[in-house]
């Protein structure tokens, strides 16, 4: 865990990645969720960013 | 720690036979090593005294207990791949602790079992990296980690070394060596490799076609081959084998090839047929004044010593003499063998013919 | 005693799991050879109930094959009046067939021209592909490219997106050009999406072909361009064939642009298959004929295929 | 070998001609060879992609051709993101999504586990399995729609035969509660086997001597299944399983032909239904927006895919 | 056939630098090895001869004429790789036949005949000619691709480890034979391998490469006998050469480290070692000992039974001195 | 048929040679939806082949695809169709997006005069804005929804006996909705013959127009209005008004009980289907599929009647037919309007009605003979006087849509309520209209 976090730090691209996946599965999630409407609404706003952050941080170094 | 029994041990597979009837003992605490060329069915023993295959008949013991037919999980030995069979989805610590694991090691036990382990083998550093990032002598010392973890009775190895580059082998084989004089675990090594066989183990099968050609310490197989094959496969370069036909009486201590009269040890079996002259390259002496002559084809520089092809009347053969004394291509001289270590062949079966050189060493 | 490996199966492994496998085989297969029955059946016979599977029985569940499907596929025919009927006796089989129906064969009907359609969009769109992303798998795969990762990861994407959401600008853009429902049109469409799957494709085939290849043939003289033709192609054949027969399969089943992009001239079957309309309502026997005989080849393919089936369908990543 | 002969093969060798062979550089090479494809991609995905952004803001109208054009900023996506029916069709999506992939991944395991014991005529099976996922989806979804006939369809008839209901008693198209499950079976149906052969593919990469390493280190079977087969496999069944997901976000055709988004608007889809918007209503502008997000929250799925890609291909 | 000159020649791959400023004169007729371990240059040395790679700089002559803007086709040489150089679509015939059917040389297919059957008999394959390259054996293969190089009368042959993927009995055949195919048609071959037998069989002479430079360049018995650090005597000599600090050893000595060779530690008096262990190779068995702390290997006659434990005592022979930082010192 | 109107049917022929092209020849193609008319309208066509020289080509696109592939293509500015007969609703968008070529100067050159045709068709099919003298089509293809009904199942005494006991009322062709309701329900899972049958087809298709034309046939009688004032788009009260909702609720309860099993997405097909098949005492379908049923060899003939669609509130059918148009994208139109002018010769529009056509030509619909020259004929003319529309507005694609989805999700789907489907419908319908500018 505190490899992740000092990854984060440095700008490496494993845990950015991880986190921009993580920011795409929830932006996916909210999508389709059958429970409230608002994280519906506000979905596609998590995807761009994540999907965004990811283009971003595959050029990070290993 | 253990010995282990080979008895009769025999493996087909659909029509192929894998190991002809094989029987030698392995005592305990040695260092055994399984030699020949691919496909000679070494790995197949491995593989059966590991219980990977069932063997088709035959037995093993280990610890005078019977163990053919079991399991490997039921042996209690450990096995070292080519490969290293290293666990890649695990960290390092998981895969030593993996056979811990398996057989219900509680946490802290498993802990302290690795700690140790990775304390024998120098590796604290690297037990929470992957494996996948590890160089080829770290994963071989993971491996022997996971197999000495256990502490089994036996340790097997299948060309630990065969994945490891030129340079570091001999590195790596230096270590293994060490590591087995330290803590004296019987161990039974597969190579394919003569020097390493040679160099690292206490005893050595040399198999071919199936099956044992001979079974010895190293310099017994090096100076008293039983076989054309062995005598072949072991030494660089090989041991030469002067084609002559000729006849030879039982106590004869003199034979006569091509012509010319060679001293050989005392014969304790009379022949008559084809037969080879079988000398070592650093049994032969150049010198102008000897009887058997041939023509220096190629001289090869090595550092102290060089090696000479030479063409005779029995084949091209090779001498290993200093490297100041010399030799000119194209030029005659005459060779001198050292006899006491001549060793005469049937080249019909291949055979080691008896003498009081290898009487001991031969059985039947 | 028998031989035994660890990792062997046990005999009674084998025969379990060789009958689930073949069990769910044979469900797999039983809507497959149902259409290919169906389209042998008459239309009465066809939605029959309970459904008839014996062929040639005259069982309740028996069923007299006809060609009536295959008939109705082909051609178009229109109801005539019993006078007419009687002034023309039937020309052909095919026409005996339709009489049953008090009708007459007036012509062929789209689906040859359509079956066409797929065949040219088909090949032409292959070619095109194989032909562009065997130079770019090529130059991705031994030259250094800039931005060699994103532009790869840039070329997968274009497969990845919602064909239906490509469709809109595609749309407008093809009606500025005139390239609406021609076979050029299409043919560009599907090359740019095919072309991912061959640039993807071929590129692991000439990764796999290495390098000291083209730097002998360099060395004996020949410039880098004969070594790619004389070295690299030949030996990227097999990796080129199946590259081409997927992205013919794809062109081959592709069905939104077609039915959005096309109307008529350059429409190809996928889209006009549902569509065949009997006396009444759908007429199944010739739906099923036309399945059958469109899934076919493909069929085919999938057979000749399967050794490459995996490293198709993982662009490449993994080999079998 | 003679020296003659050396000699003669030395001497016979020209001299070397005018050194004049030069060709086009690797660099020129490298351009020519990739421009082809770029071109294409830019002008048939990129230049799209930017117009449809850019009529994302706008009410355009394809099928208006005089009509005004006006930007209206973000209104098409904030109609898009509020709108409970579309929500709906997420939902709809979300569940052929989820239930596609449980049902292929756990059947398409189980057959390549099964397949991988190596019994005889794997191979021919194999291939028998597969051909469903090669066939146009289009025409799959067509012929299952006759299967799924109440009445007269294979499908019903089989399952009356097996339960002794009647067939016409339940219609898998036409039932609200049936219809999301009908498209479920056929998708299952016909790429089960995708999962399967990337299933194999992952077995298959485990080498043997791990399972052996793992036997010699004492680990029960169940162990070694949880401990090795099913974390090897793991990206193998990530890949899969993105893959399908991604496929079945986009799904059209095979549900387009089954159920065309009925009963109701219980299996219309999200692109069934953007379709809609902009083929059948032509609002291109608010379609566009819709495309959008499709094609963001697809992009989005599409790089985590790319990485379990490259994951594989380290193996 | 002609001189091959490489001044000053340099190449970095991103931060490594592959090779560092590399003079050397390959004469006419020369047999060169290029000796190192993996990743010390070598391969990048001979890809930068034959224009596989672009030199960062330097310059590199082949008979003369500066060839740096020539492409490989330009700058006629020959290359055998360590595998992979037969054209597996192309017969035996076809393959051989390829460097000649080159724009080129253009030779007239009667020639072409005449040429690949010439060169089949040296090579001993006549009777695989029409056989797919596939269908060969390694040692067929290898000695194929050999040929390949041969048909053409290149300025240089160049040759990348060509007998590494090969077994121990046919390396050591193929050796004796291509050494003798060099000799006859007194070509300029420059030959890349880790292995030190094959730099000192057939070398006329030896480069020694570290790490991109080039240490030493001399004939073997130069290089054995006056290595120029302990890098480069740790190249050759089997087994290694022992590297001790010199206050081991009674006397006055020339540097702090000593280089023994094993064969060079005589026996009988002088300092104390431990015995850790025999290995018995047969021809010669390796004596591992221990002289306070510092491992030690010598060599000792077969027959003599030394054993594991015991102290013997030895003397040194024409030590070798180093500095500190390796370097020899004379 | 009789021998009189073949008689009229060659002196037309050759009345018609005047018709005669003086352009040159050319390859003309007709787009029109694929069913039995269309296969008439080839046979028709010969004739015209014939006397003008050009070449007649046909594409027909079958029914669920028909509105996506035309407008589509229209859209796309194809050139794939010289003539359309398109589907009423679209001439709006057809006049307005400039698809189709405004015809009154050629009528007016011509001689064609909209008063020769039945004013409903002309109002329904050529105009724009409605019932403006803006002419672009020429009425083609009279057509509305109507019945037909297993005659013999009707006429069986048993039958009638058991409706008698069901419902004490005698079993007769349906006068008004909620009978025709009763008697589907007395059908429903009767058996007859061994077999269970059901009550009756009717439209429930989603996908193109299917449910919206099968609800109308109910919400029309009941007094369905889609304005309180023509022209001020003024829905609310008049969509979703409590006739509405109770009709809505009428058709709901129809598809629930008395129509056979998997009829959810039935449109045209699937009723024909159900029909041959002797699965359904009734069925709802276009007048224009009447003469192939009628001609039907197993359900057919003696077996069949038709009739109008009952009135309930009001009489009134639900409007289907199309108008042909001159495509403006067409490089021949002057060869295209000829066509036109050739079709609506009233002895061209004879042989029409003779082939299978539903003329809209006062000569054939006027023909005192014509009431008898088919057992449908009668109740055409019936059907013809009542028809009504769907919105024929530029926008009418988003319009319908919104209907599909909205009556079906309620009826099909049973989701809420028909108040609430309505009222959401008047809902989607305002938001298109705000779209427009018209509110």
């Amino acid at each position: 865990m505190t490899r992740f976090f000092t990854g984060l730090m440095r700008l490496r691209r494993g845990p950015w990645e991880m986190l921009a996946t993580i920011i795409i599965a929830i932006g996916v999630f909210m999508l389709m969720q059958p429970f409230v409407i608002w994280a519906f609404t506000y979905s596609f706003v998590v995807t761009l960013t994540g999907t965004v952050m990811f283009i971003i941080v595959s050029h990070f170094p290993e | 720690m253990a010995q282990i029994v080979i008895k009769n041990l025999k493996k087909q597979f659909g029509d192929f036979m894998a190991v002809r009837e094989s029987s030698f003992t392995i005592e305990d605490g040695e260092f055994f090593m399984l030699l020949g060329p691919s496909g000679c069915g070494k790995t197949t023993t491995l593989r059966m005294i590991a219980g990977l295959e069932l063997p088709t008949s035959g037995e093993i013991y280990l610890d005078g207990e019977e163990i053919s037919q079991r399991p490997p999980s039921e042996r209690d030995i450990a096995f070292v791949f080519q490969m290293f069979a290293l666990y890649p989805h695990m960290n390092v610590r998981r895969n030593i602790s993996y056979p811990l694991v398996s057989q219900g090691m509680p946490k802290t036990a498993v802990q302290a079992k690795v700690a140790e382990v990775a304390g024998i083998l120098g590796i604290e550093d690297i037990l929470d990296r992957p494996v996948g990032g590890l160089s080829g002598g770290d994963r071989q010392r993971v491996a022997l980690g996971r197999a000495i973890v256990r502490e089994p009775k036996a340790f097997m190895m299948d060309e630990p070394l065969g994945a490891l580059d030129a340079e570091f082998r001999e590195h790596m084989a230096e270590e293994l060596r060490a590591l087995h004089d330290r803590m004296g675990a019987t161990t039974v090594y597969v190579t394919h490799d003569q020097l390493e066989a040679m160099q690292m183990g206490d005893k050595i099968v040399v198999m071919n076609n199936a099956v044992v050609e001979q079974f010895g310490t190293p310099q017994e197989i090096y100076d008293k081959p039983a076989t054309m094959f062995v005598a072949d496969f072991i030494g660089s370069p090989s041991m030469n084998f002067l084609k002559f036909h000729g006849k030879l009486a039982g106590g004869a201590s003199e034979v006569s090839v091509h012509d010319v009269r060679c001293a050989v040890p005392t014969s304790r079996e009379p022949f008559e047929g084809d037969m080879a002259f079988g000398v070592r390259p650093e049994h032969i002496e150049l010198s102008d004044a000897a009887d058997f002559r041939a023509e220096v084809l190629a001289t090869e520089y090595l550092g102290t010593t060089q090696i000479v092809t030479l063409r005779t009347a029995g084949g091209d053969i090779k001498a290993r003499i200093p490297s100041h004394q010399v030799a000119r291509t194209g030029e005659t001289v005459g060779l001198n063998f050292k006899a006491s270590t001549v060793t005469l062949f049937d080249r019909q079966s291949g055979r080691a013919l008896k003498s009081e050189l290898n009487e001991g060493v031969l059985h039947g | 005693m028998s031989s035994f490996s660890v990792n062997e199966p046990s005999v009674r492994t084998k025969w379990f799991a060789g009958t689930l496998v073949i069990l769910y085989a044979i469900i797999t297969m039983i809507p497959l050879v149902w259409i290919a029955m169906t389209g042998f059946k008459s239309p009465a016979d066809a939605i029959s109930y309970p459904p008839k599977y014996i062929i040639g029985s005259d069982s309740d569940a028996g069923f007299q094959p006809t060609l009536e499907g295959y008939v109705n596929l082909f051609t178009t025919r229109t109801r005539q009046t019993q006078d007419y009927l009687e002034a023309n006796p039937p020309e052909s089989w095919a026409d005996e067939i339709v009489r049953k129906y008090d009708m007459v064969i007036v012509g062929p009907s789209k689906f040859g021209e359509r079956f066409l359609n797929s065949v040219i969009i088909g090949f032409g769109s292959t070619f095109l592909s194989v032909f562009l992303g065997t130079l770019a798998a090529y130059a991705f795969s031994r030259f250094k490219i800039p931005l060699a990762d994103d532009l790869l990861f840039f070329i997968l994407s274009t497969r990845m997106m919602p064909p239906i959401a490509v469709a809109i600008p595609i749309f407008l853009m093809f009606r500025n050009l005139g390239l609406s429902d021609t076979h050029l049109g299409m043919i560009l469409l599907y090359t740019a999406v095919n072309i991912s799957l061959a640039v993807w494709l071929l590129k692991s085939f000439i990764d796999g072909i290495p390098t000291e290849y083209e730097e002998a043939a360099l060395i004996d003289g020949y410039t880098r361009f004969q070594a790619f033709y004389k070295v690299v192609l030949p030996q990227a054949a097999t990796g080129i064939a199946s590259t081409a027969i997927f992205c013919l399969i794809f062109a081959w089943n592709e069905y939104a642009f077609a039915v959005l992009l096309t109307t008529a001239n350059a429409q190809t079957a996928p889209p006009f298959i549902p569509t065949i309309i009997g006396i009444g309502g759908l007429d199944w026997p010739a739906i099923a004929a036309g399945v059958t005989l469109f899934l076919l080849p493909v069929m085919v393919f999938t057979i000749l295929l399967r050794k490459h089936l995996l490293r198709g369908i993982t662009f490449g990543a993994v080999r079998k | 070998m003679s020296d003659k002969t050396l000699d003669r093969v030395a001497s016979a060798t020209p001299p070397p001609v005018a050194r004049k062979i030069r060709g086009l550089s690797d660099r020129a090479i490298a351009w020519i060879f990739v421009a082809p494809t770029i071109f294409l991609l830019l002008a048939i995905n990129i230049f799209p992609l930017i117009w449809t952004i850019r009529l994302s803001f706008t009410n355009y109208k394809a099928n208006r051709i005089g009509r005004e054009v006006k930007e209206i900023g973000f209104r098409n996506y904030e109609r898009i993101l509020t709108d409970s029916d579309i929500w709906l069709n997420m939902q709809a999506t979300a569940h052929f999504l989820i239930w596609t992939i449980f049902f292929q991944v756990l059947i398409g395991f189980a057959l390549a586990w099964l397949i991988n014991k190596k019994f005889k005529g794997n191979d021919l099976w194999t291939t028998i399995i597969v051909l469903p996922m090669m066939l146009s989806p289009a025409v799959v979804g067509n012929f299952w729609k006759f299967l799924y006939q109440p009445q007269i369809g294979l499908f019903n008839y089989i399952i009356a035969f097996f339960t002794g209901k009647e067939p016409s008693s339940f219609q898998m198209l036409g039932e609200v509660n049936l219809a999301p499950w009908s498209i479920v079976i056929v998708d299952t149906w016909m790429w089960t086997p995708f999962v399967m052969l990337i299933c194999l593919a992952g077995l298959r990469s485990i080498p043997d001597y791990i399972y052996e390493a793992a036997e010699i280190d004492r680990a029960s079977k169940l162990r070694q299944f949880f401990t090795i087969t099913i974390p090897m496999v793991l990206p193998f069944l990530m890949l899969a399983v993105l893959f399908r997901g991604i496929e079945n976000f986009k799904m059209f055709d095979l549900v387009v032909q089954l159920t065309g988004g009925g009963p109701g608007s219980t299996t219309e889809l999200t692109s069934i239904n953007l379709k809609r918007e902009a083929f059948e209503k032509w609002r291109t502008g608010y379609a566009s927006a819709y495309a959008i997000i499709l094609f963001v929250t697809v992009f989005g799925l599409a790089s985590i895919y790319v990485k379990a890609l490259n994951k594989v291909k380290e193996r | 056939m002609a001189e091959v000159q490489l001044n000053g020649i340099s190449k970095a791959f991103g931060a490594t630098r592959a090779v560092h400023d590399i003079s050397m004169t390959i004469g006419d007729g020369d047999f060169v090895v290029l000796l190192g371990p993996t990743g010390a240059g070598k391969t990048t040395t001979l890809r930068l001869i034959s224009g596989l790679e672009t030199l960062d700089s330097g310059s590199v002559f082949i008979g003369g004429r500066d060839v740096v803007n020539d492409t490989p086709a330009q700058r006629d040489v020959a290359m055998v790789f360590q595998q992979y150089s037969l054209y597996p679509h192309l017969t035996v015939r076809d393959n051989l036949a390829f460097p000649l059917r080159s724009p080129i040389l253009k030779t007239p297919e009667d020639e072409i005949t005449r040429k690949v059957q010439k060169i089949a008999e040296v090579l001993q394959i006549p009777h695989k000619l029409d056989n797919k390259a596939t269908a060969l054996s390694g040692g067929e293969m290898q000695r194929v691709s050999i040929g390949r190089a041969l048909v053409r009368n290149p300025s240089i042959y160049l040759m990348d480890e060509p007998l590494s993927s090969l077994d121990a009995k046919l390396r050591a055949d193929l050796r004796v034979e291509l050494k003798r195919i060099q000799a006859d048609l007194g070509s300029t071959l420059l030959y890349v391998t880790h292995d030190q037998i094959e730099a000192m069989t057939m070398a006329t002479h030896i480069g020694v490469l570290e790490e991109g430079r080039l240490v030493q360049y001399g004939t073997p018995k130069e290089i054995y006998e006056n290595p120029v650090s302990v890098y480069v005597a740790s190249r050759l000599g089997l087994p290694r050469i022992n590297i001790l600090p010199s206050t081991l050893f009674p006397g006055a000595h020339k540097g702090p480290q000593i280089g023994l060779r094993p064969e060079h530690i005589q026996q009988g008096d002088g300092t104390e070692a431990r015995v850790l262990r025999s290995e018995h190779l047969g021809d010669q068995t390796r004596l591992h000992l221990e002289v306070q702390g510092h491992p030690l290997t010598t060599l000792t006659d077969p027959n003599q039974q030394v054993a594991v434990g015991a102290t013997i005592k030895i003397n040194l022979q024409n030590p070798l001195y180093f500095d500190a930082s390796g370097a020899r010192i004379v | 048929m009789s021998y009189s109107k073949l008689a009229t049917v060659s002196a037309i022929a050759l009345a018609a040679t005047g018709v005669a092209s003086t352009a040159q020849a050319e390859d003309l193609t007709l787009c029109w939806a694929a069913w039995d008319p269309a296969n008439a309208l080839v046979e028709l066509s010969k004739e015209f082949e014939a006397q003008s020289g050009h070449t007649m080509n046909f594409e027909f696109v079958p029914w669920p695809n028909f509105a996506d592939r035309m407008l589509n293509e229209l859209n796309s500015g194809g050139k794939l169709c010289d003539l359309l007969i398109g589907d009423s609703q679209w001439i709006g968008g057809g006049a307005e997006n400039g698809h189709y070529v405004k015809l009154n100067d050629f009528f007016d050159n011509e001689g064609i005069s909209m008063d020769d045709f039945a004013p409903a068709t002309v109002y329904a099919y050529s105009t724009w804005p409605k019932g403006t003298p803006n002419y672009y089509a020429l009425p083609a293809m009279g057509d509305a929804n109507g019945w037909f009904y297993r005659k013999d199942w009707f006429g069986r005494e048993d039958i009638q006996a058991a409706y008698k006991e069901a419902t004490g009322q005698d079993l007769r062709e349906p006068q008004s909705q909620t009978e025709m309701l009763q008697i589907a329900q007395f059908f429903q899972g009767r058996e007859i013959d061994g077999k269970t049958v059901y009550g009756a087809a009717i439209f429930t298709e989603r996908g193109s127009e299917g449910i919206t034309m099968g609800v109308t046939s109910a919400l029309y009688p009941w007094g369905f209005k889609y304005e309180n004032t023509p022209g001020q788009y003024d829905m609310e009260g008049a969509v979703n008004s409590p006739e509405a909702v109770e009709a809505l609720e009428f058709y709901k309860t129809f598809y629930e009980t008395a129509t056979p099993p998997g009829y959810t997405n039935s449109y045209m097909g699937e009723s024909l289907d159900a029909f041959k098949s002797g699965q359904v005492a009734m069925a709802m379908n276009w007048f224009a599929f009447f003469p192939g049923l009628y001609a039907d060899p197993v359900t057919g003939g003696d077996k069949i009647d038709f009739f109008v669609n009952p009135p309930q509130n009001i009489a009134a059918s639900t409007l289907g037919g199309q108008g042909i148009s001159v495509v403006s994208y067409s490089d021949k139109q002057d060869a295209a309007l000829e066509y036109i002018k050739w079709f609506s010769d009233p002895g061209v529009q004879a042989k029409w009605w003779e082939l299978g056509g539903y003329s809209a030509h006062n000569a054939v619909l006027q023909d005192p003979g014509f009431v008898d020259s088919q057992p449908f004929a009668g109740d055409f003319l019936l059907a013809m006087d009542g028809v009504l529309d769907f919105w024929q507005e530029p926008a009418y694609a988003e319009l319908l849509l919104a209907m599909q989805k909205r009556v079906h999700d309620f009826v099909v789907a049973d989701q809420g309520t028909a108040q609430e489907a309505l009222d959401k419908l008047i809902e989607d319908w305002t938001e298109v209209f705000e779209d427009e500018g018209k509110l």
